[in-house]
């Protein structure tokens, strides 16, 4: 056993912790109190470049498999660190975002040539974005209805998208969608769209409760004409992305990224709550004290699990119930430390204006996103029980 | 032994659910958006008379209790709890003229004729009496952009104050349509005080804001549960309603329970206030218990709704964010459970059936 | 509105309490200090009888209808009292007990004089009961194996039975049995089972970890032979055996009692702990007051949700949310209250001998006995948004 | 980093395990009825030589650590804490010797020499040191029926006590097979004691203790997770398995969410300890999270189980006792809360990454 970090992410933690105080918290907050995404022209994009941010992964002429990348524990702490200081702000930092990891995977190498090239050394802040959730298709992901039928040498696609992250300011999206409805998961393909094709958009931004730094766009796509080097893959993709999808789900990253991000809101509604009872002269009081201890010691358990889920990972050994657990638990906790920091402020938590007012709405979206707290529990009740599906 | 409203209330509590239907329900984003209610619907309220519920005959009041103000007080709650306080111009404000000694009719009837906002806040909130005739302190938050006077309510006693304060407008975490500010005392004088030996009196009237703030709650933790329940039996997912998967068929149980438990609460605190009875301690558990209850039921709903649910197409994310800012008002939970809780500790069988005659 | 109590109500209330506080709670706590239930022959049993109970509320020659009995309000308000002094006890206590009003709804006028007639003015400590649970069949009623065949005139029993109330001290025993298992409930039949009857038994005393004043027992029927005249209700039961169901459903009474016997469970930890903070001087202690603050709230709320389900079935109104909410609520809050107690009493909790400590064990019960608290949400989900079966 | 168990300890948890399993769990209510561990048992005990697992290896002992500790407790707590309390003759009394300027060898050679039981007491269970060498008070209840000595910690020390205490035998909620009695001390005198400037020494000891006890804890829960979820695989109702209807399925999957983070919390403060780190609050934290979480997973076995967790036939209703019995040492939650809660308090960020080099 050994809790210690080593000195690489620890120097990449004190960075981004001065980053994070320095640009991100201010960011953030004028958006929140804004109540609108941060510009795309707005300079914050423009010192993302200069930080080395928004870039790819992926290198030119490597094989896919050499891909230089930190190890998930360390992704998960910087992760959590992030989230502390904004995690709206986090997700709308430029860069390939989200469809980047299934480019890599399962492009072809004229696909990621020509849709990752562009963020090897970004000229100018870039986004893309994966386009999965619909109106109608949230947590159950086998019932979405965007329609891909084949034209000539290439496709067609009909249907509408909502809940996608920066999707109006995007260069492409990859657009997930059904040959068949009826057919389940098994008939489903992804396709970039290039932004500007004809019959996408219009982009509607959505009014949210929280994580307001960031652009959430609802779209749809009619009769949106793609050439076939668009299908992710190509026609051949079909067994590569079998197993992706069979080792994303064995060795999960995704989930343990959001239980950091919440381990992260936690630990900051936290800190302001420590912040604000010792300036009130509130720390006498052993209501205060329990309620921090609860916090610091949920938020800390919380933090445990998640990178229990990532060390799994990196060792390449099934994490699924730990990855479902981190989730689940870092929401629930990320949640009840807000409103707990909360009620500690008191009236002054009604003024719209505190930091742990913001994060009480921001720390709700986490038991939603990446699959809910209930999603979560049946995953983990598969492994523990073997629920039906 | 009834544990049922009166029925003679049933026509006023009617009036109350269609005003918030009609009025109130449709303008709620417009009123949060304009930090205020539209002049038609403050016409349509007063027309109602349900603002004059409360206020003694003397000034045109109807001279109803509690148990009438918190039924009223869930519907207009269920449709916007801000609007709810902004129409109400004297709200809460008016216990303490009822209970204490001072000269309600005169005052009251100032107050009423010239259309004054007043607001309630008490020492919990911040406000502080000095030589019992000078307010100081500050009030992070009212849900009030101005108000025409304070009504300042200690465990000693009250007053009145018209002068020596101030409300810079802040954004407001909920309750938008009611406004929004800091509230600042500058040496404010106290007028119509009754400090000595209202202590009783004082009790009596905060236990009624509190049930004012708690049924308001329950409006809002009703229509939560309402529209989070019957999106679940609409909402589709793995082939059937989301609330026909038991997890969350569970949830929509318990959501209900809670509820309805809460009400039962509050009603029977509303009745002991009614009947002269000893209310405080059930007064201030009937508030601790809804505003704990609205923290679950609040974030539960969005959860149910899911992506949807964070997003303001819907109103579940407004009730959460009011539910949560109610549950600040009158010192929030904590003030609440600790006077429940030295009640309580003061007598050896707080729960002995048929104690006091009643329950 | 009003929530006073009626003289009678009161005085019944008054005289029960001075019954509770100086015979029912010192046998409680002998028979849970000895762990063994209450003998047959203690005189506790005796002095039940002197005082009226262990009768039953049918009358001979009178009009089944016409049964005198105490509004469901009332009898709430005695079975929290009663619990308060000892739950157990008052399940140990003599009687027609739980099959007394399935009897005087469908019983033949022979059935009634006969298994009832004793009870009318008891010789001495008579006991019924009433055995549907099995071994295998908890929850789920509709899964008992006990199986009834028609012999000749007659029927034969063959099956297991396990957590029933008094039955080796029972007069009879109503035995659930079906006729096909395949069938469901609809197959169900009832018979009367007497004492004595060969191939009943042998019956095991079961050890529970609490609520050990009364004897629950389980036992086995091997080939035992009852006459035709010991089916409950004869042959032709079969439509008022449905419309009694429906309307216990409808108007259920038996979940609400439940309910407040937790409730008095609950209040007699509340009790206990105030007695022990003000004994230890505690009650300067923020978070104990805190924690009997909550215990009061929960309990009160409890109580009201029973009554209110108490009322709609005196006023023959559908209460089949209300009831199972009182059943849910109530046993949660009862279970929470003894466990927060038992915090409160720190080290002394752990000797053994405190009441707080039997409350703990016995509240346990409450959420299982009549429909655990899962079965409960499941009848409320019903109803609140069409659960399907 | 590294959050899992070095692979040399697995051997000894392995062993644990293996003597838990064959020797402890089929006697488990043997030990309970007769209030006592079998002889043959002890004596398989001392042979696998998991009592001298932190015992100084100048006194036979392998010089383990906390991480050791808590592994082999869980195991043991698994299956019989009650006996495994009994079984430890020394158990949490060694910590302080351990971790005080006392000397440990020459009292630890003859207390093990001589096969002593020594208990641990604090002041949060009733003991009080007056004048510095006497000790006074009762604590209600130990989880012994006799012993040989006690050592009494304090917030500023610790001492060793030979005589002038008494232990009279009461019934125990729980851990039986330990015995259970009242201990009163009659102005008992204090030897080997270490009471100036030893604050931060007494702080570790308590920490361990804490941690004995925590993993004890954890033992107890696995064993009703376990049997729970077993149990709910093989048992039909409504014609499936009852851990397939969902809301089950999500019980089982938060006691095992509870469970495995609590455990997390234990492992991380038994490594402080053993790396010399500041570890008090997060031990008292991770003792407060097993008590917290033993709370509902107790009680919540015994509910899976139906009727049938309510009887001594199946072990749910023993877990939840014992749970609830190891819940009230050392000053049950309120102590452990109190203690973190003070020192999280006392640092502006109690949870920043990378302070102090360590999560």
């Amino acid at each position: 056993m050994d809790f210690n970090l080593d000195e690489e992410t620890r120097s990449a933690l004190e960075a981004l912790r001065k980053w994070g105080r320095e640009v991100v918290r201010p960011v953030g907050l004028e958006a929140d109190r804004l109540s609108r995404p941060i510009p795309v022209d707005d300079p914050y994009f423009e010192r993302c470049l200069l930080r080395g941010d928004g870039r790819t992964r992926w290198q030119p002429h490597a094989d896919a498999r050499s891909t230089r990348s930190r190890s998930v524990l360390t992704q998960l702490l910087l992760a959590e660190e992030f989230a502390y200081w904004d995690r709206g702000v986090m997700i709308a930092n430029p860069g390939p975002g989200l469809p980047e990891a299934s480019v890599i995977a399962l492009g072809t190498e004229e696909q990621k040539e020509r849709f990752l090239g562009p963020f090897v050394e970004p000229d100018r802040p870039r986004w893309a974005c994966f386009a999965m959730t619909e109106p109608g298709a949230g947590s159950d992901a086998a019932a979405i209805q965007t329609r891909a039928t084949k034209d000539g040498d290439g496709w067609i696609l009909n249907g509408a998208k909502c809940f996608i992250g920066s999707a109006s300011r995007s260069d492409w999206i990859l657009v997930q969608a059904t040959l068949d409805p009826s057919k389940g998961r098994a008939a489903q393909r992804a396709f970039f769209v290039e932004q500007g094709t004809e019959g996408l958009g219009p982009f509607k931004i959505e009014k949210k409760m929280g994580l307001k730094a960031y652009e959430s766009s609802s779209f749809s796509l009619e009769n949106v004409r793609v050439p076939a080097s668009h299908l992710l893959g190509g026609e051949t993709r079909r067994e590569r992305s079998a197993g992706f999808k069979a080792a994303m789900s064995t060795f999960n990253a995704g989930r343990p990224v959001i239980a950091a991000n919440a381990v992260g809101i936690g630990r900051a509604a936290l800190d302001e709550a420590i912040r604000f009872a010792r300036e009130q002269d509130l720390l006498g009081d052993p209501r205060v004290r329990d309620r921090i201890e609860a916090m610091t010691r949920k938020i800390r358990m919380a933090r445990l699990v998640c990178l229990r889920a990532g060390q799994l990972a990196d060792e390449r050994r099934p994490n699924i119930v730990e990855a479902s657990m981190s989730k689940a638990l870092a929401a629930q906790v990320a949640q009840e430390a807000a409103s707990q920091a909360l009620e500690l402020l008191g009236s002054t938590g009604g003024r719209g204006d505190h930091l742990i007012e913001k994060l009480y709405r921001d720390a709700k979206a986490m038991d939603i996103v990446e699959g809910t707290g209930q999603i979560q529990r049946m995953i983990i009740a598969r492994q523990l029980v073997s629920l039906p599906r | 032994m009834n544990l049922d409203p009166d029925e003679e209330l049933g026509l006023i509590v009617e009036t109350a659910r269609r005003f918030a239907e009609q009025e109130m329900l449709p303008r709620m984003r417009e009123a949060e958006r304009n930090r205020q209610v539209a002049p038609e619907v403050r016409r349509a309220f007063d027309e109602t008379g349900l603002a004059d519920l409360e206020l003694p005959e003397g000034v045109g009041g109807a001279a109803l209790g509690s148990v009438a103000r918190v039924l009223v007080n869930e519907e207009l709650g269920a449709a916007d709890p801000g609007a709810a306080l902004a129409l109400d111009r004297i709200g809460p404000a008016l216990y303490p003229f009822l209970e204490m000694a001072i000269d309600p009719v005169g005052s009251l009837s100032t107050i009423r004729g010239n259309g004054e906002r007043i607001l309630l806040v008490t020492e919990s909130d911040g406000a502080r009496i000095v030589r019992n005739d000078v307010v100081r302190g500050t009030v992070p938050w009212v849900p009030a952009d101005r108000a025409d006077a304070i009504v300042v309510l200690t465990r000693e006693g009250a007053g009145l104050v018209r002068q020596g304060f101030s409300i810079d407008p802040v954004r407001g975490a909920g309750l938008r349509a009611a406004g929004a500010g800091t509230l600042r005392f500058d040496e404010a004088p106290l007028l119509d005080s009754a400090f000595r030996n209202a202590r009783e009196a004082a009790d009596r009237a905060l236990a009624r804001a509190r049930l004012h703030v708690a049924s308001l709650l329950l409006g809002v933790m009703r229509a939560a549960c309402d529209f989070s329940r019957d999106y679940a039996q609409e909402r589709q997912a793995f082939g059937r309603p989301i609330a026909h998967h038991q997890a969350l068929a569970f949830l929509i149980t318990d959501m209900q329970m809670a509820l309805d438990g809460a009400r039962l609460l509050v009603h029977e605190a509303a009745w002991r206030l009614d009947a002269g009875l000893p209310a405080t301690a059930a007064a201030a558990s009937a508030h601790a218990e809804c505003v704990d209850a609205s923290r679950s039921i609040g974030p539960n709903a969005v959860q149910i709704l899911g992506g949807h649910g964070f997003m303001a197409d819907y109103p579940v994310e407004k009730h959460m964010r009011e539910a949560r800012a109610l549950g600040l008002l009158l010192g929030g939970f904590d003030a609440a459970v600790e006077a429940a809780g030295r009640s309580f500790c003061e007598t050896e069988h707080p729960l002995e059936i048929g104690l006091g005659g009643a329950l």
